[in-house]
């Protein structure tokens, strides 16, 4: 199982999914509605490491986290 | 070293403790940045929520890049509510040399502001509300996104 | 706010001064720099002379200019003598906003170092030695000498 | 009269000079062995306003000094 939280404003549950790639995460938040204001804004870490592309392969137990727009000061 | 507090900063106290703790290393300049919450379109203050395990990664890459220049940097933020004229953020460098310091707190506010995992609401009327239209996205945002 | 002090400065006192001097002012970032006396070359310690009827207007110049920007602001300095580790010198901005802030203090702390008259010296082995090569002819220094 | 001052290290008392100008200073001043390493360097104020050249008249009260290189901080 793949864990996916979505942190600071986004207000939705983590999940847990049966998936082995970003690419099957991208396919499954698509079809969420809530979610399209967030995905083309968002930054994705797998467990807390940025990444910049959609080509990582997921294992049993990795984190994965969706980061909106930031502001801190 | 990076401190979160669940409050105001009381800048006072954070600064004098940082000056003491590096009273002896031998840094010739010290660049504290404070930021203060401003009376601006009506809020009450802000609130921040803080992604803490990846603001640690972030702040220990640029300790690191800091070392190799022979300075160190400190920082301190908080989470949660902080009202109108009290501090939120203090960030600081110490340094052998001044322009280094300069330099280095410049060029550490500006990726703080577009990298750390932070996230700022506005206090308004009792609601806590997004600041989206002054937030900026990670760079590599949108992977998620429907490919164009 | 322009201050002299016949010794070192008291850093923590003066930046907590400071910030609750401002602290209903609606400024959102304060930038100190602080200069602190670094071991190097085996010196005790430095020693300052300061002209202060042009210091006073020099630093008039520069509040000036910050009002424009809606910013202000202060600084210390010793005269005499300022030990190892001790602080001779703290400037700071205040302003609305952090990117007026950021580059008033760099573009202030540069002018201060090519323009302020203060002479430092080098308390070294019971002398008081000027440091000339590590300071700066004024801007149009050389009138007086031989036409070239 | 017009008062000269030395600042910072050079070492030398003031003057009371009867001169009417910058460029009499100069002369003056060019003949003394011991200013010889300060005049190339130094920045001359009239009544603690900066000078850019000797055409500068001078007036019975009036205060010129002399700045050598600077380093505060």
């Amino acid at each position: 199982m793949v864990k996916v939280e979505f942190l600071g404003p986004i207000q939705k549950e983590p999940l847990e999914l049966e998936i082995r790639n970003l690419n099957e995460l991208a396919n499954i938040l698509r079809e969420d509605a809530q979610m399209q204001e967030w995905l083309e804004n968002s930054a994705v870490a797998v467990n807390d490491t940025l990444v910049s592309s959609l080509d990582v392969d997921l294992k049993d137990g990795d984190r994965v986290s969706l980061l909106p727009p930031v502001c801190g000061g | 070293m990076l401190s979160i507090y669940g409050s105001a900063l009381d800048v006072p106290n954070i600064l004098k403790e940082w000056y003491e703790e590096e009273a002896h290393s031998n840094y010739g300049a010290f660049i504290p940045f404070v930021g203060t919450v401003r009376s601006e379109d009506g809020i009450d203050g802000l609130s921040f929520d803080i992604y803490e395990p990846i603001l640690n990664r972030w702040f220990k890459s640029w300790q690191d890049k800091a070392e190799l220049l022979g300075a160190t940097i400190k920082m301190a933020h908080s989470k949660g509510d902080v009202m109108l004229h009290e501090s939120s953020y203090i960030a600081a460098v110490f340094s052998p040399k001044r322009k280094v310091a300069l330099s280095l707190i410049n060029e550490f506010v500006e990726d703080f502001k577009a990298c750390a995992p932070i996230w700022k609401y506005d206090l308004k009327e009792g609601k806590r509300i997004y600041a989206l239209e002054r937030s900026t996205a990670i760079k590599g945002s949108g992977i998620l996104g429907v490919k164009k």
